[in-house]
């Protein structure tokens, strides 16, 4: 045996990693709550509540396709430029009527399904690097954007704007979408073949491969997936926008994305994750938008503790993993264990 | 009637000018004209042909009202000047009692999240007033639409939207007059075949897009030769060596810019390059009116007026009180001719260069140490 | 007419990146037979089962299933042809449970969805089936013991139903007692008509199991022949191509056996204990035991990677205090890894700046004079390259654990540990490290030696200490037989009771 | 003959992709405008190329050790903000402010590297997270927008040069900066650190084993990249002043610049001399869209089109053997 297993399981922890995600969720929510009701808020008012799911349905969309190409230890930095090409197809093919809007739901899924494939053609197929890759997949969309589009474009009727405005209570629509997206990913990995086989690529591409596993369909279904969740978030961002709007990717969502996959403790070297923790990571970024919001942080603040707070998590989960690559001992610390 | 043989005229009149509307263009050109009402000494509360609505329906007793205000950002140094301007101004209204709290969220350009500050706004309930500049014309109406419905006062500036539910929308004239102050500026000092060089921020933002089509319209009636247009991102670096670039390749005689940031880079690049200096369209952000001055050089300064940053919030106290406001509410929007550099460099004479001429806050109690002293 | 062989493998070359390692090899395997492949490390046996995996492609010959020529692109083509394979390789993925990955690619679907009731039944038979009790199919494969992972991995070929079972040193980590498993299992396979290709360093398995040997040397097929044909010493003479009596050369004149070079006394951490060992200059010490008898924990110890919490060590007389390789580098201590390329080599970087790595990393050690003499190092170890400047990940196993060996050489250590130094390279480099063993016993290193096979230590050590279960069971001299040895190593017989 | 060949080796050679791609793009300029080769223009877009080429040799560092450093834009961006407050138009101010920048980079990379090394967070976030603290932080610090101004000598090393050199014209400081670090990046790589770095980035446990301090070099590679970026940010203040924008989207730019240079990210794998290549042909690449008068708009297609292409193609030649005899070491 010249390759043995990365002994990480081997330390009796109880504790599953999605619990301690959403365990560090709830002391985000307790520490925020505090701090906003110090200042006399209360940050579980409704329109509080309300806020911060309606802060994650958008991260959360791109986030849970992000997770399915980071699994797969790729990465996708062109889901900005996908979600605004996406909001401006479905925008001008809806063109004000009620009649098109399967057509353009169906037109973005089908736009946005072909980068993925080609972002996965090109790192599969031509094994360029997929920070290179989707980077310059970026690019060649930002250029075609810029060009074609010299401002917003199309009408969404408003119909389908209710997909950005409706709410269930104080739940918004498109927070319930993401939600039904999210369970959809999750039951993905777990109860389809690709998804299932996600982890192993992720994990191992040899063993993989050596598995039977056909690598190269899973990482571009993993990449079309990912497009696609980019495409329904530029159709909420339509449906926000009631027009298509270019711009939007200057926002650098991917980044936010990315983020959000991290500190929902996914690993970026892929293998191991998933997309519950990957919800909970969306929700710890609204939570403290929210927060930042109540207590009237100045913006450029925000960057900093934004910045500091995924440091500072992600360096919480990386010591757990630490503590977990100790092998199994055979004899306690003091003497021989009998 | 095959498609073939007719030449689709609606859609090259999109493609080639999508950003030009002629009737505003001829409007905004008229404006520059036109006498505003009101104080010249306060040109915040001037307005241009203004259309005075009734507001008695908002009208509230007591003043201490909480108003809002959902930012687009504070990511360049024209939005900065003007944020520091309208807390100012805030400052002097809390005193007075018409202002108790000002809340604010910052949506850090993103289209987005600027919709959800303002849903959250309203979800709050607390806002008597709600001031909204908008990051991106079409991608908020319908957030300022919900916003409208909600029954409080709107209040929209700088950017507009594509809804007149707001009470009041201020704005200078707008672009396409910068734009066309600039061009204008070039084709009378310039003589005709000169060659001109168009420096861009970004693609697809409405403001700059009308302030090109402007320019495109009036270069295209002139006999200047216009080489290029580039986006630079506003980036000083990028700037000089566009402009570099250009001059190795022959003469500039004249530069246009959309937004003055940078706009000491593109004079340096001459400046190094050995060349004499271009006729220049810059905006009265303080280091190129100094530079300006320093160089003697033919320029002027279009102006967005910064002092816009004020008129938002007095609006909303005397909409609060039930007064009448202009239901469209245009500020004037002169350009900083050679004539009154020395004037506007002496009034700005403490403030740091990324400040703009015309902010308009020399009245405002934490002046000049707010400006200067972040 | 008669029936076509299952498998007809006639003519395959193959060769890595310039550098032949197949040529003109045929292979056939009737239906119902145990068919053992074997020969010296690297004699590319794994490299044609690959290729009957569809893991690699041959570059020549033909390859017949059943009498039709196949072809296979994908292991997944192989898998639905009824080629089933165990890799020498673990082929497991940590994160995922033992049903997972016995059916890893395969997954049983109901209505077009993964049937994980249907996966862990079917685990639970297939372990069953293998006599397996304490494996749970949902534990995570990174939790287990190496015998219950290579016991996943034979499940996951078992559970495929092949025709044709491909095993690639499927007992190298497995117990007597697990032994015994798969050998009742391959006689029930045999039973149901099943093919299996057997690949064994170990000569008594392949005369208890086997009905035919293929004998595979330096990437050419030496014969084939009935396993009543042929007795286990001819056996190993076609393998190795010389009388085994050969194998090892004897110990250099003038080897003088010094003073103590390393002294550890009562060392012990989570892993090992109770660790006394005495090696002196000029001496050759082996260290025997099973796999995961905690050899290799001792030379991580010694050299600082897990160093021991427990005891003490002397160099010289001294004693030292080893918290690190740095510490351990710097007392003259060296380590060549067992696995080389995870731990010892930079695969992307050249011959020169692999040699020279230990001497740029240590300025206790960098010297010019050092630097200056690792073109004669090299060439002493006859390095076989296309010079200074070639990448490691091309040279051939035997070359780049020369290469190991010359940068640990390079820094002039009094104390070298060799772990597994001939693991999976040719004939030729073992004989020469063999002999360069045996020079630096010459030169007065002390010479702690780990491998596996048997012989190795047999043949080359002054002292065997034999391990167990972490523990020294027993210390046998050189040339002692191999029934000693393992009666130490499998417990039968304790330090404690003395020599039965 | 066997010279030609060599070279032909090199030239196919992954890293070699980038020097054909930069013959490509200047054989390109010089068909649409030779006058570009005249030596007072290509001196001005060598100052102009100096910082990228200069960050490109500080990512390096840190790529070919196994990291990321997404922080080096904001870096150039806080640093130039930082130079201009303090400076606030006080030439004695220079020197001093020049010390505080320098041990800025320096800080930022330490903290970069440390919390990279000690507590285990991959790269990728650690200087994620350094971009977003820095962006906001010196934001922060301004009120939003950069205040204060430079000075004539701190301008001097980006903007200006030694007159009056025959053909040349101008001898640009920043050239004779970014050859001597060039120089210096380059010599580094052969000293006993550079190995080192190289070794950690191709195996960091192998390196380890051979005594390796494998979390000091890569600590140290990020002190690298920072002070990279704190050069890059003075000769980019000093080419074109104080704005609000410098230096962002550079981490993007850059380190796409060393991948074309055919540094594998993941490290172990490229040249330090190809990386600076790699920011020359991203140059070049865009003055050659300027001199065919692209559209503005359509030039990132045509870049990302270009990039993905490039390393296709490196990464095609990567998989190919190079098919000479092995010979035994000469004794
Ligand atoms: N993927 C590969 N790339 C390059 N060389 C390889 C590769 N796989 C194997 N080799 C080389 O091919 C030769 C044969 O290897 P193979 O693994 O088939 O030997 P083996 O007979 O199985 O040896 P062992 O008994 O050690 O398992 C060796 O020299 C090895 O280094
Ligand atoms: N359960 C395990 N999971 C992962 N790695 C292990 C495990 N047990 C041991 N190892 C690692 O595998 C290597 C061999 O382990 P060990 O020392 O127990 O065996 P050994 O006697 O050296 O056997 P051999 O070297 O023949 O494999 C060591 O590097 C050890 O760290
Ligand atoms: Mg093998
Ligand atoms: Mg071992």
């Amino acid at each position: 045996m010249t390759r043995r297993l990365s002994p990480a399981a081997l330390s009796s922890t109880t504790l599953s990693s999605t619990v301690l995600i959403y365990l560090a969720l709830a002391g985000v929510l307790v520490i925020g709550g505090a701090a906003v009701a110090t200042g006399g808020g209360n940050l579980f008012a409704t329109a509080n509540l309300v806020d911060m799911f309606t802060r994650t349905s958008l991260t959360g969309f791109l986030a849970i396709g992000m997770t399915l190409v980071i699994l797969c230890r790729s990465l996708d930095l062109s889901v900005g430029y996908v979600a605004a090409l996406s909001s401006l197809v479905a925008a001008t093919t809806m063109d004000g009527d009620v009649g098109r809007i399967p057509l353009a739901i169906g037109a973005v899924l089908l736009v946005s399904g072909l980068i993925g494939g080609a972002n996965g053609v090109f790192v599969t197929v031509l094994g360029v690097n997929p920070f290179i890759a989707t980077l310059g997949t970026g690019l060649i969309l930002k250029g075609y954007l810029d060009t074609e589009y010299k401002g917003p474009a199309g009408d969404v009727p408003a119909v389908f704007q209710q997909f950005g405005y409706t709410r269930i209570a104080f739940i918004p629509i498109s927070t319930v979408v993401m939600l039904a997206v999210a369970a959809a990913a999750i039951w993905f990995l777990r109860s389809t073949r690709t998804g299932h086989h996600m982890y192993a690529v992720g994990g191992d591409l040899d063993v993989a491969r050596m598995s039977g596993i056909r690598t190269g369909r899973v990482l571009i279904a993993a990449h079309v997936l990912c497009a696609m969740c980019a495409g329904v978030a530029g159709l909420l961002l339509a449906a926000r926008f009631g027009t298509g709007s270019a711009e939007a990717y200057t926002n650098l969502y991917e980044l936010d994305a990315i983020a959000a996959v991290v500190l929902g403790g996914t690993l970026l070297l892929g293998g191991k994750g998933g997309v519950a923790g990957t919800v909970a990571g969306v929700a710890i970024l609204a939570v403290l938008d929210t927060v930042f919001n109540v207590m009237q942080i100045d913006p450029f603040a925000k960057d900093v503790l934004r910045g500091a707070v995924i440091i500072a998590a992600v360096a919480i989960y990386a010591r757990r993993q630490l503590d977990r690559t100790a092998r199994r001992p055979r004899f306690a610390l003091e003497g021989r264990a009998s | 009637d095959t498609p073939a043989d007719t030449p689709d005229e609606e859609t090259s009149a999109e493609s080639g000018d999508e950003w030009f509307v002629q009737a505003e263009y001829d409007e905004q050109l008229a404006q520059r004209d036109i006498e505003p009402e009101g104080d010249p000494e306060t040109p915040w509360l001037q307005a241009i042909e203004p259309e005075w609505i009734d507001t008695t329906e908002y009208a509230r007793e007591g003043g201490d009202a909480t108003v809002c205000f959902s930012n687009a950002s504070i990511s360049n140094p024209w939005r900065v000047t003007g944020w520091i301007t309208m807390q100012e101004q805030v400052a002097v209204l809390k005193e007075a009692g018409d202002i108790g709290e000002f809340r604010h969220s910052d949506a850090g350009d993103d289209d987005d999240q600027q919709i959800s500050d303002i849903q959250a706004f309203i979800d709050s309930g607390d806002c008597d007033a709600l001031l909204i500049s908008p990051s991106t014309t079409a991608t908020l109406t319908p957030a300022v639409e919900a916003a409208c419905d909600s029954g409080v006062p709107v209040i929209v500036f700088d950017r507009g939207v594509n809804t007149d539910c707001a009470v009041t929308f201020i704005h200078p004239i707008g672009g396409y007059a910068y734009g066309a102050d600039a061009a204008e500026f070039l084709v009378d000092n310039l003589e005709p075949g000169s060659k001109v060089l168009a420096l861009r921020i970004l693609p697809g933002v409405d403001v700059l897009e009308h302030r090109w089509a402007a320019a495109q319209e009036i270069f295209g009636d002139s006999e200047l030769e216009v080489l290029g247009d580039e986006f630079t991102g506003g980036d000083a670096a990028e700037i000089k060596d566009i402009v570099t670039q250009y001059l190795q390749r022959g003469e500039v005689d004249g530069i246009w810019m959309d937004a003055g940031d940078g706009a000491v880079a593109a004079i340096e690049a001459f400046e190094d390059a050995g060349k004499p200096y271009p006729v220049m369209a810059g905006e009265d952000e303080l280091s190129f009116m100094r530079k300006w001055e320093e160089t003697g050089m033919t320029a002027i300064a279009p102006v967005y007026s910064n002092f816009q940053w004020r008129t938002p919030v007095l609006a909303a106290t005397m909409i609060l009180a039930g007064e009448q406001v202009p239901s469209e509410w245009v500020l004037p929007q002169d350009p900083i001719t050679e004539a009154e550099l020395a004037d506007y460099l002496e009034r700005n004479v403490d403030m740091p260069s990324l400040h703009y001429a015309k902010f308009g806050g020399e009245d405002l109690p934490g002046f000049p140490e707010s400006w200067t002293d972040r | 007419m008669t029936r076509s062989p299952l498998l007809a493998m006639r003519g395959i070359g193959k060769a890595f990146l310039g550098a032949p390692v197949l040529s003109e090899v045929d292979l056939t395997i009737e239906r119902g037979e145990v068919h053992a492949l074997v020969g010296e490390n690297g004699a590319g046996k794994s490299t044609l089962m690959k290729i009957l995996a569809g893991v690699h492609s041959a570059d020549a010959g033909t390859v017949e299933l059943d009498g039709r020529a196949v072809s296979f692109g994908h292991p997944l083509q192989a898998q639905h042809a009824g080629v089933a394979s165990v890799f020498q390789e673990f082929n497991l993925l940590p994160e995922l449970t033992v049903s997972e990955n016995v059916h890893l690619g395969r997954e049983p679907r109901r209505r077009g969805l993964i049937d994980r009731r249907a996966m862990t039944e079917r685990t639970a038979e297939v372990l069953s089936d293998l006599g397996v009790e304490h494996l749970s199919p949902s534990a995570k494969a990174g939790s287990l013991s190496v015998a219950h992972q290579q016991i996943t991995e034979i499940a996951k070929a078992l559970s495929q139903g092949a025709d044709l079972l491909c095993m690639d040193e499927p007992t190298a980590s497995l117990a007597d007692a697990e032994v015994e498993l798969l050998y009742r299992l391959i006689g029930r396979l045999r039973e149901r008509g099943v093919s299996v290709l057997y690949v064994s360093h170990r000569i008594r398995e392949i005369f208890d199991l086997c009905d035919r040997i293929t004998v595979l040397k330096d990437g050419r097929l030496v014969k084939c022949v009935d396993t009543t044909d042929i007795t286990p010493d001819e056996l190993v003479t076609a393998m190795v191509g010389r009388r085994i009596e050969a194998a090892f050369p004897d110990r250099l004149p003038g080897t003088e056996t010094g003073e103590v070079r390393l002294r550890v006394r009562g060392g012990g951490n989570a892993w090992i204990d109770g660790i006394d060992l005495d090696v002196r200059a000029g001496e050759i010490v082996g260290l025997a035991g099973l796999q995961g008898s905690g050899r290799t924990e001792i030379a991580e110890a010694v050299f600082g990677i897990a160093p021991f919490t427990r005891g003490t060590i002397e160099l010289d007389g001294g004693p030292v205090r080893i918290t690190g390789p740095r510490k351990a580098i710097g007392a003259g201590i060296a380590l060549v890894t067992e696995d080389r390329k995870a731990q010892g080599l930079a695969l992307r970087q050249s011959v020169r700046a692999n040699a020279r790595m230990v001497l740029d990393a240590n300025a206790r050690v960098h010297s010019g004079r050092r630097l200056d003499r690792i073109p004669g190092l090299l060439s002493s170890l006859d390095l076989v390259s296309r010079g200074d400047d070639q990448e490691v990940r091309f040279l051939s196993g035997g070359n780049q654990q020369k290469v190991v060996v010359a940068k640990w050489l390079a820094a002039e250590p009094g104390v070298i540990v060799l772990d597994e130094p001939t693991r999976g390279i040719d004939v030729g480099a073992k004989h020469k490290l063999y002999s360069v063993i045996r020079s630096l016993a010459a030169e007065g290193l002390a010479v702690l030696l780990i491998a596996s096979e048997l012989i190795e230590v047999i043949g080359l050590a002054d002292r065997i200490v034999v391990l167990h279960d972490g523990s020294i069971a027993g210390e046998l001299p050189g040339g002692a037989t191999e029934q000693d040895v393992m009666a130490y190593a499998t417990g039968r017989r304790s330090a404690e009771a003395g020599p039965a | 003959m066997t010279r030609l060949r060599a070279l032909a080796g090199r030239l196919t050679n992954p890293t070699g992709t980038v020097f054909i791609l930069l013959a490509l793009i200047l054989a390109g300029i010089f068909v649409k405008n030779a006058d570009f080769f005249a030596g007072p223009s290509l001196m001005a877009f060598l100052k102009q190329a100096a910082p990228l080429v200069i960050l490109a040799a500080g990512q390096y560092f840190v790529i070919v050790s196994g990291n990321f450093d997404l922080s080096v834009g904001a870096l150039v961006g806080a640093q130039v903000v930082i130079a201009a407050r303090l400076i606030d138009g006080e030439e004695s101010r220079t020197l001093p402010v020049l010390a505080v920048m320098l041990f800025f980079g320096l800080a930022v990379g330490l903290v970069n590297g440390l919390i990279t090394t000690a507590l285990k967070v991959q790269s990728f976030i650690t200087t994620l997270g350094m971009l977003l603290v820095l962006y906001g932080a010196i934001r922060l610090w301004t009120g939003g927008a950069p205040t204060g101004s430079l000075s004539e000598a701190f301008r001097t090393p980006g903007r200006l040069g030694i007159e009056g050199v025959p053909i040349l014209g101008q001898l640009p400081w920043a050239l004779l900066i970014m050859l001597a670090l060039g120089a210096g990046a380059i010599v580094l790589m052969r000293t006993r650190f550079g190995r080192i770095l190289m070794a950690s980035g191709d195996n960091d446990r192998a390196a380890a084993l051979s005594g390796a301090r494998v979390d000091t070099v890569r600590t140290a590679a990020f002190v690298l990249s920072g002070l990279s970026a704190t050069v890059a940010g003075v000769l980019i203040g000093g080419f074109a002043g104080v704005s609000a924008q410098v230096g962002e989207g550079l981490e993007f730019t850059v380190i796409t610049a060393v991948v074309l240079g055919g540094v594998v990210l993941g490290g172990g794998r490229g040249t330090v001399i190809a990386a600076m290549a790699g920011a020359l042909a991203i140059e070049a690449l865009f003055t050659l869209f300027n001199q065919l008068a692209l559209p503005a708009t359509l030039r990132p297609t045509v870049q990302g089109a270009i990039i993905i292409a490039a390393v296709a193609y490196a990464a095609r030649q990567r998989t190919r053997p190079a098919a000479t005899p092995a010979t035994v070491t000469p004794s």
